[in-house]
């Protein structure tokens, strides 16, 4: 590239950085550095004309190097890469000083701010003087996608993608799709059941050409990287030949053994040869092999004859592991609910009239144990109370965040006893009512039109008084403590994250937020990508929402992840490690310290010799640097971050220069 | 420690016909020197020696780059290279053959259980300016000193090497051949290590300053180790230059830092580079400070096989981590 | 004579502790403007000997920063980090280099308030224990 | 010249009286003597028992800064600067004798203006070798433990006294200086001098005859001989940086972001890096390369260049090397080469 020449450039970002940091005199100081032949400033160089005065310098002044001092390159260094590409450098000659996050914004004094902008710039501009430009390489793109977990928002980004015309492997471990929208009643504020409008989709996703529906089974290993992920689905038995059965259920009644039935949130008893609910997909029954006596003493076995005809009962069945490979990664594993009985004060699992949320879903629902009447000891319940934010907004059980849904479901909830009991009393206790969505405020309203008594308060504890529940709480907005009488508790517990997320999270290599729900790659700009290329996140495994936010996210997510499906071809890391194969001893501890096994040793010949080097494999390193640490020789390396460009950096910032 | 035994073998060793040579000990050039000999033939195992005066390692021979067959060398794959093995030598041979730095069907160990051996800088104190040829052997806790015609006694405490005295593994852990008596090993001993640690910071801060400054930058200590043997050490590297060439305290901290780290779960406590040290630098004392952390902490030793991955490179989730904000 | 400003350098990982200081920055929370960083990609990129190296250019203290265990964006890099820089602050230690100059923390990116907090502790405690001149470069 | 007694107890005394010049003298450092600058000759006791090392690097520093510059330019520029007078004291004569060989290196056709300053600046006080130490062999090399070469005061340590001969104006500059230490010496003090210098010689047991040598080097270049010779050295410095009249030398800036010094350091034939070219080609590749040139160096280039031997016999290499890599041993294989 000949002779190194630099240009600085100095943004301003309005006032965000000038008003701290002295951008005049920072240009000054910047042309003072080696090798600079350039330094300018300028109020947003993030914009067009700002992008535009770099682009021009680099033409006119044949400038080779770039430093942009402004905000932190996490936000803008794809943007000034561009500018250089489209100026004829290589992006990768750019270096950035953050004097805005780590300067202009965190210290008062403009002189010592000024003083540390000028040592991150000096810093910079030695790392500059040594940048090589580098090239991303291109890999090809398996034109599929996964999609881990099959509720709403699976079954949305599944059809999403198969419509754009790309094939779908969608992965539930559950024997249907559905997921926990199918178990709610009506949907706030429309109030349509929810079965009505899910049940189309999922016959949808059944019957579409492009997806491959993989119920009852999970992801157990993905290896790869976007583009060429390979997957692992271990399909469980489901002791029931999915091709055969057509659920005419002749089988059921042969079946002895009764078990809880989960989808009804164990209110009601089934046989453990079931369907999950009649508008199960795939249309298929499935034998629980912790019940089922075969599986657990090989007896019985009375099920198997009566299938005659298709002869779709297998008891020998075993479990499967299935490979694939996908282009790119969608998890949509939901949510659990919180589990009330980590706040004993409630009641729940003390009192059988103290109810969850998805309980009252199930006992409210037409397709429930009671199909829809509402009873409890089989009489309708005069006194209902509502208690809200049970588990959510929460420090001594670890949850602060608002499950967003609750407040709403509550309301909802209450016009549904109003409505199957006229004469109830109905009290529900808040916090605060969120009623932020398009037509939540509206039905907040209609709902206190119908006599349901909000009282703001916290409440202490649900106990039993002869044979009466008493909830006792504090009515904050009368700031004195009451006690109400009820028949029915219903508590309107909050989202968690699924107790497999760490799990998922490791075969994934996906991070964790502090909430613990799976980590976006910005909360703001890349709210459905995650840090791993390729990997996507659509519904509550990210954070808890409504339908309606997790079907928009849900479609988003399968925007994103049908880019690089339709592009064909991803480009890979740039910033990867090599060696220097000339001096490697090829003692291998670079292989063991890499976490990806990007590295292998190789046998090449040296000064007539032959010896073992170490080999990067470009497309698999993910560019982290672990190895050039483990390098004791100072033969491995990571490109734009080699010991020489660190030590450069060092050497600016220990000296005190004046 | 029965000379003729390991001749015996030696010369056994050489009559295999996939032995190319022999690294051995023979007698120095003058007063209490030992040698470190190739032996090609039968004939010359005559000279072999060992005795309390044979200090140096001969592991270093092994990555040497003319003198050992580097791995994967078609032509060359029959010829071995035989050589005599203490405890600490099987050690780094073992850490050695972890790290690849030679192929296993590359070595015939003769392992030889050791008693210690002398630090020359006592006896050469004890006896100065000694020319003529002596020799030493042991006798119930006592050596046996010959110089010309006359001979000395000395308690072995007063003449064995620092290293010797806290030995844990004087027996070989890896070798074609034993000879000789197992040894019982010494107790893992780090009280020097403890007690540095009780001294003040500024008192440790300026011995190691004082030390430091003395250094001439020979590399002795590196070259002497068998563990340094990386093609290009970073230490002599330019692009960067981790250490410049100019001999001050700051560049020398550098050099013995970074010297010391890089032997963190690798060094074998042999002591040759201590030895080595023409300014008297007391390096092992940096050595067994990692040494013995590695070991807490961890729970690793260098060189117990040939297999074990390096501590640097794995990790337990439950490491301690208490320093951390 | 004015009072004592230490030069600190900072090593921070990309996706943890370097986000974390943004948001620092996003949140407009101050802190002392003694320490400067320097970004890469992960802790495990971060050698010890930088360390000694940044001290003997004059620094006064240097930080290094990282992903919680188990949180690391290349899965394993803060593991090994930590075995590292543990063996590097108890050499320095052996050798009379104050252990303080030597700090180490796991800052994640949600944890802007921390990262402050961080610096603005590291800053105080090599306030106490003033310069580290004892081996500075000749030619600084 | 004259001579004189210095009371043994009267040393500190005599160095005490030359503060103004930079003291250089052998002191013990743990287990090394090492010759060092004394600040206060009351609180660093001289050790004139052990064969102190590195004497030379009073003269020829193993790191010297030539100058610092910055973007403007030179800054200052070391050779300028007139050091102050230094004394040796306590240096051996074969060490005294090494500063005559190096002398042309530095005065050539180039001369140097950082070593030459130095050179004449300084006044070497020598003590004899009444017991030379186990590798001397100055005699062979045209030495000897009384030598006075080069010398500008010597002392011999007679018991309980020092009998002081002064050589040079120098020499006679110091004494005048700290005259009031001095008794003037007997003529029975002379005798005993000369009665220890004979058994001193005497007492050197390690000899090589170097007759021809430099001839004998001319034919064997390409011989086997020096791989063998080799095959135990693990090319460290410790022979050639404690080596009297080894003075090669590296230069290399050392800069920081705006600012930087022209460095010259100590370097070493023995290093694998010493004629390693930018193109990763080295012409001595091996070990066997490096220790060919060491003695090829001593025994014949400077004796072609100079007319010299690049040796003085101390033993130092010898004593040092911590592979018993034998310069007399390795000279005597030489010359038996038929």
């Amino acid at each position: 590239m000949g002779k190194i020449k630099v240009g600085v450039y100095i943004c301003h970002c309005g006032v965000n950085i000038k008003s701290t940091v002295d951008v005049d005199k920072l240009t000054r100081f910047a042309l003072t550095l080696p090798h600079v032949s350039v330094a300018k400033n300028y109020i947003y160089l993030c914009s067009d004309p700002g992008q535009e005065l770099i682009k021009k310098d680099i033409e006119e002044n044949s400038l080779n190097r770039i430093v942009v001092a402004s905000c932190s390159p996490r936000m803008h260094e794809p943007t000034f890469r561009k500018v250089l590409r489209s100026a004829g450098l290589n992006p990768y000659c750019l270096e950035m000083a953050n004097i805005r996050e780590h300067c202009s914004w965190v210290h008062k004094d403009a002189h010592k701010a000024t003083r540390k902008a000028e040592g991150i710039l000096a810093a910079s501009v030695a790392k500059a003087n040594l940048l090589e430009p580098l090239e991303e390489k291109e890999v090809d793109v398996t034109p599929t996608a996964l999609v881990i977990g099959g509720g709403i928002a699976g079954i949305q980004a599944a059809l999403d993608i198969a419509d754009i015309g790309f094939k779908v492997y969608l992965v539930e471990k559950e024997p249907s799709i559905g997921g926990h929208m199918m178990q709610l009643d009506k949907t706030f504020p429309t109030l349509d059941c929810s079965a009505c409008i899910l049940t189309p989709k999922m016959s949808d996703v059944g019957n579409h050409p492009n997806i491959e529906l993989h119920t009852y089974s999970e992801v157990v290993d993905v290896k790869g990287y976007i583009g060429n992920f390979k997957v692992t689905i271990k399909k469980k038995p489901r002791y029931i030949i999915e091709e055969k059965c057509n659920a005419c259920g002749l089988c059921v009644p042969y079946c002895p053994v009764e078990m809880p039935d989960p989808f009804n949130m164990n209110l009601s008893k089934m046989k453990c040869l079931y369907i999950p609910f009649p508008q199960a997909v795939p249309a298929c029954y499935v034998i629980d092999p912790k019940h089922c006596r075969y599986t657990l003493k090989r007896e019985c076995k009375q099920c198997d004859p009566v299938c005659k005809e298709l002869k779709a009962i297998d008891l020998k069945q075993k479990e499967q592991l299935i490979q694939v490979e996908v282009g790119t990664i969608i998890v949509a594993t939901g949510f659990d609910t919180f589990d009330p009985t980590l706040k004993p004060e409630l009641g729940y699992g003390l009192y059988p009239n103290v109810i969850t949320g998805l309980e009252f879903e199930r006992l409210s629902s037409a397709s429930g144990p009671n199909l829809g009447e509402l009873l409890i000891h089989g009489k309708k319940p005069k006194d209902v109370v509502f208690i809200q934010c049970v588990g959510s907004r929460d420090k001594a059980v670890g949850n602060e965040y608002c499950s967003r849904v609750c407040c709403m479901y509550t309301a909802k909830q209450a016009h549904l006893v109003r409505e199957k009991i006229p004469d109830a009393n109905i009290t529900i206790f808040y916090m605060d009512v969120r009623a932020f969505g398009k037509g939540f405020e509206e039905f907040y309203d209609r709902v206190k039109q119908e006599g349901v008594m909000y009282r703001r308060g916290n409440v202490a504890e649900v106990f039993k008084r002869k044979d009466r529940l008493i909830v006792r709480a504090e009515d904050t907005l009368m700031g004195q403590p009451i006690e109400v009488e009820a028949d029915l508790v219903v508590l309107a517990v909050g989202m968690v994250p699924r107790q497999d997320t760490a799990a998922v999270a490791q075969i994934l290599k996906l991070s964790q937020s502090a909430d613990r729900f799976f980590l976006e790659a910005h909360p703001k700009l890349r709210p459905v990508d995650t840090a791993s290329d390729g990997i996507f996140l659509a519904g509550c495994c990210q954070g808890p929402k409504d339908i309606p936010d997790t079907v928009a996210q849900a479609s988003g997510a399968a925007a994103r992840a049908s880019i690089p499906l339709s592009q064909g071809k991803v480009r890979t890391e740039a910033i990867v490690s090599y060696v220097d194969e000339r001096a490697c001893r090829g003692c291998a501890l670079c292989v063991e310290a890499c976490p990806y096994e990007a590295i292998e040793l190789k046998t090449i010949e040296r000064a007539g010799q032959l010896v073992q080097v170490a080999s990067v494999n470009e497309v698999i390193c993910k560019g982290c640097g672990t190895c050039v640490t483990a390098c004791l020789c100072g033969v491995m390396q990571q490109k734009s971050f080699n010991d020489e460009q660190l030590l450069s950096m060092i050497a600016v910032l220990g000296e005190r220069y004046e | 420690m029965n000379i003729q035994k390991i001749r015996d073998e030696a010369s056994r060793a050489l009559g295999r016909k996939d032995v190319k040579y022999l690294i051995g000990y023979q007698k120095g050039s003058y007063g209490f020197r030992v040698s470190p000999a190739f032996f090609q033939t039968k004939e010359e195992v005559e000279r072999l020696i060992f005795s309390p005066l044979c200090q140096v390692s001969l592991a270093p021979y092994l990555t040497l780059e003319e003198v050992v067959p580097l791995p994967g060398e078609e032509k060359q794959k029959a010829s071995k290279v035989a050589l005599l093995a203490r405890g600490c030598d099987s050690r780094a041979i073992n850490q050695i053959l972890a790290e690849k730095g030679i192929p296993r069907d590359r070595l015939f160990i003769i392992g030889i259980p050791c008693e210690g051996v002398i630090d020359r800088r006592k006896i050469e104190a004890r006896f100065p300016s000694v020319t003529e040829p002596a020799e030493v052997r042991e006798e119930n806790g006592k050596y046996i000193i010959a110089i010309g015609d006359q001979s000395h006694e000395v308690p072995k405490e007063e003449l064995l090497a620092d290293a010797c005295k806290v030995c844990r593994y004087p027996n070989p852990l890896i070798y074609d051949k034993l000879t000789g008596d197992k040894v019982a090993p010494h107790q893992a001993n780090y009280d020097d290590i403890t007690s540095w640690e009780e001294k003040p910071l500024e008192e440790r801060l300026q011995f190691w300053l004082d030390q430091f400054s003395r250094c001439i930058r020979c590399y002795a200590c590196r070259n002497a180790c068998p563990l340094c043997y990386s093609t290009v050490c970073i230490l002599d590297r330019l692009d960067p230059q981790w250490v410049k060439r100019s001999n001050d305290t700051s560049e020398n901290l550098m050099f013995h830092v970074s010297r010391a780290f890089h032997l963190a779960g690798r060094c074998v406590s042999c002591g040759e580079c201590e030895r080595a040290c023409p300014m008297g630098i007391p390096l092992m004392k940096l050595n067994r400070k990692l040494e013995k952390d590695v070991n807490d902490l961890f729970s690793y030793e260098a060189g117990k096989d040939a297999e074990s991955k390096s501590p640097m490179t794995t990790f337990h989730v439950e490491d301690r981590e208490d320093f951390i904000l | 004579m004015s009072e004592f400003e230490p030069n600190i350098v900072a090593f921070l990982c990309n996706w943890c502790s370097y986000a974390g200081a943004d948001l620092t920055g996003t949140s407009r929370i101050h802190y002392p403007p003694n320490v400067k960083v320097i970004r890469v990609m992960c802790t495990g990129r971060m050698n010890p000997l930088f360390v000694v190296q940044a001290l003997r250019q004059g620094a006064d203290g240097v930080l290094i920063s990282g992903c919680h265990p188990g949180e690391c964006h290349y899965l394993k890099g803060n593991y090994l980090a930590r075995r590292r820089f543990m063996l590097m602050r108890n050499l320095l230690g052996f050798i009379g280099i104050n252990p303080l100059r030597l700090r180490m923390s796991w800052v994640s990116a949600s944890e802007g308030k921390k990262f402050a907090d961080v610096v603005t502790t590291v800053t105080e405690d090599i306030k106490k224990i003033g310069p580290q001149q004892s081996f500075t470069r000749e030619a600084v | 010249m004259s001579a004189l007694i210095l009371p043994k107890d009267r040393l500190t005394d005599f160095l005490l009286l030359l503060h103004e010049y930079t003291l250089w003298a052998p002191v013990q450092r743990d287990t090394v003597t090492l010759f060092e600058v004394i600040k206060d000759p009351k609180d660093s006791p001289v050790d004139l028992e052990h064969q102190a090392s590195l004497a030379k690097r009073s003269i020829f520093p193993q790191s010297e800064e030539l100058f610092s510059f910055d973007q403007s330019g030179i800054l200052n520029d070391a050779s300028k600067e007139g050091s102050r007078e230094n004394i040796i004291f306590g240096i051996r004569p074969c060490d005294a004798r090494s500063f005559r060989i190096m002398d042309p290196v530095f005065e050539g056709t180039m001369p140097d203006p950082y070593y030459l300053n130095r050179r004449q600046r300084t006044v070497l006080v020598g003590i004899a070798c009444r017991e030379p130490f186990a590798n001397c062999f100055c005699t062979s090399l045209g030495g000897s433990p009384f030598s006075q070469e080069g010398l500008d005061l010597i002392l011999t340590e007679l018991d309980g006294r020092f009998f002081v001969e002064v050589l040079s104006e120098k020499g006679k500059e110091i004494v005048e200086k700290t005259a009031s230490v001095f008794t003037p010496a007997s003529a029975e003090d002379g005798k005993q001098r000369e009665d220890l210098a004979k058994r001193s010689e005497g007492a050197i047991k390690r000899k090589v005859d170097l007759e021809g040598i430099t001839e004998k080097l001319n034919g064997i270049f390409e011989h086997p001989v020096w791989k063998q010779m080799a095959s135990k050295c693990t090319a460290c410095g410790i022979c050639t940086y404690t080596c009297p009249t080894c003075y090669c030398f590296d230069m290399q800036d050392e800069t920081t972001l705006r600012k930087g010094r022209r460095v010259r350091n100590w370097d070493s034939c023995m290093f694998a890096e010493y004629t390693l070219h930018a193109s990763g080609h080295n012409p001595r590749p091996t070990r066997a390369e490096r220790l060919r040139n060491r003695i090829y160096h001593k025994f014949k280039f400077n004796v072609d260049n100079f007319g010299t031997f690049g040796c003085v016999g101390c033993g130092r290499c010898i004593s040092l090397c911590p592979f018993n890599v034998d310069l007399i041993e390795n000279l005597s294989t030489i010359k038996s080469l038929a």
